[in-house]
C-alpha cells in the first residue's frame, strides 16, 4: 500500500519540479548585479572590521556544487600539489550549513537551477560566490543551448569570475585570492543596543 | 576483426520466418517494417544460429518527412554485428519497443523520446529523461529552433 | 598539600570559562549585529541535495539498530567501571575481585536475555 | 505486536559528496534496505548533440571534450575516427602510435580518479583520491607538455594531429612510465587484502552475467562480471592489433572484481604505452590534403573505442555540407546506468552508494 501511495508522490514531485523550472525560468530573464556596494563608499574599517573580516577571509569553507569538468581542475587545486588548505579553503563541505563560499565548477542548466538557488539561499550569511569557468560566467561553449544557462549571476549574485575552461589551478587561487581582498575591505556596522527607557520608549514606538 | 553480417543475407535467414518484415536491404543494414521491429529482435537474440544478444546503442535521425531508427547488434560469442533501421512517418511517430527483449534498450528509448519525440509502445515507463516534465517540445527535431 | 589541588581548580576555571564563553560569544555578537541574520523560509527548510523533500519525512522506520546501541552502550559502560579496578587490583584482594563478579553477572543476564530475544539478530 | 514500519523517499541529489557529478537517485528505503532507486538525470543535459549539428567537422572536436570530461583524450579519439571513417581519410603510421599512446596515458588518468573515488566511498576518506592524484599530476603534465591543456585537451584533428609532440615529451613519457608499475603496486598491496575494502565490496552489488549483456552494459563493468570483450581486441583501431596486452576479468561481477579489473587495465596500459613509445615511427603527423572545411561525403559512419568507461560510439550522418548532419554519442556511462536498479535493489543504503560507485559514471557523458 505505502509503495503506489509513494510511487503518486514522486510524480507529483516530479510534476512540481517541472513547474518550480518553468517558473524560474520566466523569473531570471536578468542577471543579478554584483554585489559591492561595500567597495564604493571608501569608508574607513574599524580595527574591529580588521579583526573581523581577518577572521572571515582567513577560513572560507566551499560547499560542494560541482555540476561539470570545472570540478576535476577544482578537485586538483583542492589535492596536494596545488594545496588550496595554504588559503583555509581546507576541506568541501557537503552541506550549505556550514560553507561560506559556493565555488560554480561547472555548466549551469536549467534543470538544475532553482536547485542552485536553493543551495545558496541554505548557506548562511556572510556568503561569497566565485563564478568559475567559461560556463560559470556566460555559459561558455554551450551558451547557444536550449538548456544552459548563459551565466550564474542569472541565478545568484557573483562576487568574483574566474575565466577559463577550465581555468588552470593557479588562476582559481588568483580569484580566491582576490575574493580575499575584497573581504578585507568589508564594513560591518555594530548597533549597541540602547536599553528601553521607560518614558522615551512610549514616544519613541 | 567485427564482421558486419551483410543485410541481404540476414533478410534471407529472417525472410523465410518473417516474410512481410523486409522492407528493403543492402550490404551494410536492413530495413525492417515498423510494426514487426520487435518481433525482428526478438528473433535476433533467441534463434540459435544469430544470437545478438548485444545492443550496441538506439537512436534516431529526422529526415525531416520521417524519423529512421537505427539499431546495432552484436554477436559477442563470434564478433559479428548488424544494423537495423525502421521508418515511422512524421505525423504518428509511433514505433514498438524492443526494452521488452533487451533491457539496454530502456534509456536510450526514453531519451529518442524526449529528445525527438517518438513514442513506443510497450516501454515500461516511457517519461522524460533529460528535460523536466513541462518541457513544450522536443529538441533534437530539425523544425526545433 | 592542597597546593596539588590548585591547578585542577586553575583548569576547572578555564574549562567553564571556554564553555561559557563559546556559548555567549555568538549571541552577543548576534545582539551587537556583527553577525548578520536574516532568516527566510527557505533557508529554516530541510536541505537534501538541494531538492525539496518528497513525501513525509516523519515515519516510523525499523527499530533494530536501536537494540543494537543499546546492548553496546551496556557493555561500554561495564567496561568503564572495570577500569578503576583493574588499576588498583592487587591491593582490593578478593572482596573487591567479588564485588566486581557481582556487576558483571548483573550485565550478562541482560546480554542474555537480549540475546534470547532476538535483539542482535539483523532482521 | 510488530512494529509497523513505512518506507520513506529519500534524495541521493545532484548536490551530493559522493554523487560523482550531478547525478539524482531517488531511493524508496524501508529503513535501511532500498527497496527502489529510480535514477533522475538531465541535470547536466547541455544538449551537444544539438550543438553538433551547428558546428563544422572540426568544431565539434571541443565538444567531444566535455563529454566524458576525464578522459577527454578518448573522446577526441573516437569522434575523430568516426569521421575519419565518414570521409574516408587514412592515417599515417606515426599518428596512429601517438593516438595510442594519448588515450592510453589518459585511461590510466581517468581509471586513476575512478579507483581513487571507489574507495573513497568505501570510507578512505581521501587518503587513496589524494595519492592517485598525485599520479594523476604527472600524467598530466605529460598530456600538458603535448597539448597545452590539464584537463581538456582538444590535441586531435581529423586525419592525425596538427602539430607534432614536443622533443621532450618521450624522454619525459619513459621516465614517468618506469615509475608507474611501482605506485600501482604499492596501491595495489595497500588496498588489495584491506580487509575493511573486502568486507565492504566483496559480494556486494553483484551483477549476472546474462543481465549485464542484456542490458548492453560495457568496459569494466560487463568485464567485471566475466565477459570476454574489449574493442581493443574484438575490433583493433589505430595500431592496438600490433600491441601484446591481455584483457583482465572478473569473476563473480561484484565491486570488488570492478576495482579489480581497472588496477588491472592500469598496468596494461601502461604495458601498451611502453611497447608503443619504442615502436614509435618517424614521418609525418597528418594526412596529406585534408581540406580545412571537411565535406565528408553523403551517407554514414558509426565508430567505437574502448574509453574507460566502456564502448564509446559516435554515430555520424552527413548529408555533404560542411557541419553533421546528424551526431549521436553511444555514452557507456548512461547504459551502464540501466544496471544500477537490480544491482542495488535489497542492498543496504551504504553498499548502494559503493555500488553506484563501482559503475563509475562521469555526468558529461550521461546526460551529453
Amino acid at each position: 500500500m505505502e509503495i503506489d501511495q509513494l510511487k503518486d508522490i514522486v510524480t507529483e514531485a516530479d510534476r512540481a519540479e517541472g513547474e518550480t523550472i518553468e517558473a524560474f525560468k520566466r523569473r531570471s530573464l536578468e542577471p543579478y548585479p554584483d554585489p559591492d556596494e561595500w567597495l564604493e563608499n571608501n569608508v574607513i574599517t574599524t580595527n574591529i572590521d580588521k579583526l573581523l573580516n581577518w577572521a572571515r577571509r582567513s577560513t572560507i569553507f566551499p560547499v560542494v556544487c560541482f555540476p561539470a569538468c570545472c570540478a576535476f581542475e577544482y578537485i586538483a587545486s583542492n589535492a596536494s600539489r596545488f594545496d588550496l588548505s595554504r588559503f583555509g579553503m581546507e576541506i568541501i563541505r557537503a552541506s550549505p550549513r556550514q560553507a561560506d563560499l559556493m565555488i560554480t565548477a561547472g555548466t549551469l542548466t536549467w534543470k538544475l537551477a532553482p536547485a542552485v538557488r536553493r543551495i545558496y539561499d541554505q548557506m548562511a550569511e556572510p556568503r561569497w560566490v566565485i563564478a568559475m569557468g567559461a560556463c560559470g560566467i556566460s555559459g561558455g561553449i554551450f551558451r547557444s543551448s536550449y538548456n544552459v544557462v548563459p551565466g550564474y549571476n542569472r541565478v545568484v549574485p557573483v562576487d568574483v569570475y574566474v575565466p577559463g575552461c577550465p581555468p588552470r589551478p593557479e588562476a582559481l587561487i588568483y580569484g580566491i585570492n582576490l575574493l580575499q581582498k575584497k573581504i578585507a575591505r568589508m564594513h560591518t556596522k555594530i548597533e549597541i543596543p540602547r536599553p528601553p527607557m521607560p518614558g522615551r520608549m512610549a514616544a519613541g514606538k | 576483426m567485427t564482421v558486419t553480417l551483410s543485410g541481404n543475407d540476414l533478410a534471407r535467414t529472417i525472410g523465410a520466418r518473417l516474410p512481410q518484415a523486409v522492407v528493403e536491404a543492402n550490404d551494410r543494414w536492413v530495413l525492417v517494417r515498423r510494426e514487426s521491429i520487435a518481433q525482428f529482435a526478438n528473433f535476433l537474440k533467441n534463434t540459435p544460429e544469430l544470437s545478438f544478444d548485444y545492443l550496441n546503442y538506439v537512436t534516431a535521425v529526422d529526415y525531416h518527412d520521417y524519423f529512421e531508427l537505427v539499431y546495432q547488434f552484436t554477436a559477442l560469442k563470434d564478433n559479428r554485428q548488424v544494423v537495423v533501421k525502421t521508418r515511422c512517418p512524421r505525423n504518428d511517430a509511433t514505433v514498438p519497443s524492443i526494452t521488452p527483449v533487451y533491457r539496454g534498450a530502456d534509456l536510450q528509448e526514453r531519451e529518442v523520446f524526449d529528445l525527438m519525440g517518438i513514442k513506443f509502445e510497450g516501454h515500461p515507463n516511457l517519461k522524460r529523461i533529460f528535460l523536466w516534465e513541462g518541457f513544450q517540445g522536443y529538441p533534437l527535431r530539425k523544425d526545433y529552433l | 598539600m592542597l597546593t596539588g589541588y590548585g591547578y585542577i581548580a586553575l583548569f576547572l576555571i578555564l574549562a567553564v570559562a571556554f564553555a561559557v564563553g563559546t556559548a555567549v560569544i555568538p549571541i552577543g555578537l548576534k545582539r551587537l549585529k556583527v553577525i548578520p541574520s536574516n532568516p527566510s523560509a527557505v533557508k529554516q527548510d530541510i536541505f537534501e541535495c538541494g531538492i525539496p523533500t518528497i513525501g513525509k519525512t516523519w515515519v516510523q522506520f525499523n527499530f533494530r539498530y536501536y537494540y543494537y546501541a543499546l546492548v553496546f552502550l551496556t557493555i561500554d559502560v561495564l567496561v568503564l567501571f572495570l577500569y578503576p579496578w583493574a588499576v588498583d587490583l592487587r591491593s582490593l584482594g578478593y572482596p573487591g575481585l567479588w564485588a566486581v563478579l557481582v556487576l558483571i553477572a548483573i550485565i550478562v543476564i541482560g546480554y542474555l536475555y537480549a540475546w534470547k530475544k532476538k535483539a542482535l539478530e539483523w532482521k | 505486536m510488530t512494529l509497523r514500519t513505512e518506507p520513506f523517499v529519500i534524495n541521493f541529489g545532484p548536490f551530493h559528496p559522493s554523487s560523482h557529478g550531478v547525478f539524482r537517485i531517488r531511493f524508496t528505503l524501508d529503513g535501511e534496505v532500498v527497496v527502489d532507486a529510480e535514477p533522475v538525470f538531465g541535470y547536466l543535459h547541455r544538449g551537444i548533440e544539438k550543438l553538433a549539428e551547428e558546428r563544422t567537422y572540426t568544431g565539434v572536436i571541443p565538444l567531444t571534450d566535455r563529454l566524458d570530461y576525464i578522459s577527454s583524450m578518448n573522446n577526441n579519439l573516437g569522434y575523430v575516427l568516426a569521421v575519419e571513417k565518414l570521409a574516408g581519410i587514412t592515417v599515417p603510421e606515426r599518428a596512429q602510435y601517438l593516438r595510442v599512446i594519448l588515450a592510453e596515458l589518459q585511461r590510466v588518468a581517468a581509471h586513476l580518479i575512478s579507483v581513487g573515488a571507489f574507495i573513497n566511498e568505501c570510507g578512505a576518506f581521501f587518503t587513496p583520491f589524494l595519492y592517485m592524484f598525485r599520479e594523476r599530476e604527472k600524467i598530466v603534465d605529460l598530456l600538458e607538455m603535448v597539448s597545452g591543456q590539464r584537463l581538456l585537451y582538444n590535441f586531435m584533428r581529423v586525419g592525425g594531429f596538427n602539430q607534432d609532440i614536443p622533443e621532450e615529451f618521450l624522454p619525459a613519457a619513459r621516465k614517468i612510465i618506469a615509475k608507474l608499475p611501482a605506485h600501482i603496486d604499492e596501491y595495489d598491496r595497500l588496498l588489495m587484502e584491506n580487509e575493511v575494502l573486502l568486507a565492504r565490496t566483496k559480494g556486494v552489488g553483484i551483477l549476472p552475467k546474462e543481465t549485464a549483456i542484456s542490458i548492453g552494459a560495457a568496459g569494466p563493468v560487463l568485464r567485471g562480471c566475466g565477459v570476454n570483450w574489449d574493442i581493443r581486441k574484438a575490433d583493433p583501431y589505430c595500431v592496438y592489433d600490433r600491441m601484446q596486452f591481455d584483457i583482465p576479468t572478473g569473476t563473480v561481477g561484484d565491486c570488488y572484481d570492478r576495482y579489480r579489473v581497472r588496477v588491472e587495465e592500469m598496468r596494461q596500459s601502461v604495458r601498451i604505452v611502453k611497447q608503443a613509445l619504442e615502436a614509435l615511427p618517424g614521418g609525418p603527423v597528418k594526412a596529406a590534403n585534408v581540406p580545412q572545411i571537411l565535406r565528408p561525403p553523403v551517407g554514414e559512419a558509426y565508430a567505437r573505442i574502448e574509453a574507460p568507461k566502456g564502448e564509446l560510439g559516435f554515430y555520424l550522418v552527413s548529408d555533404g555540407g560542411i557541419a553533421p548532419y546528424r551526431c549521436h554519442i553511444r555514452a557507456p556511462s548512461l547504459i551502464n546506468l540501466s544496471a544500477l536498479r537490480d544491482m542495488v535493489i535489497g542492498w543496504k543504503l551504504q553498499d548502494a552508494v559503493v555500488t553506484f560507485g563501482s559503475i563509475d559514471i562521469t555526468m558529461g557523458e550521461v546526460d551529453r
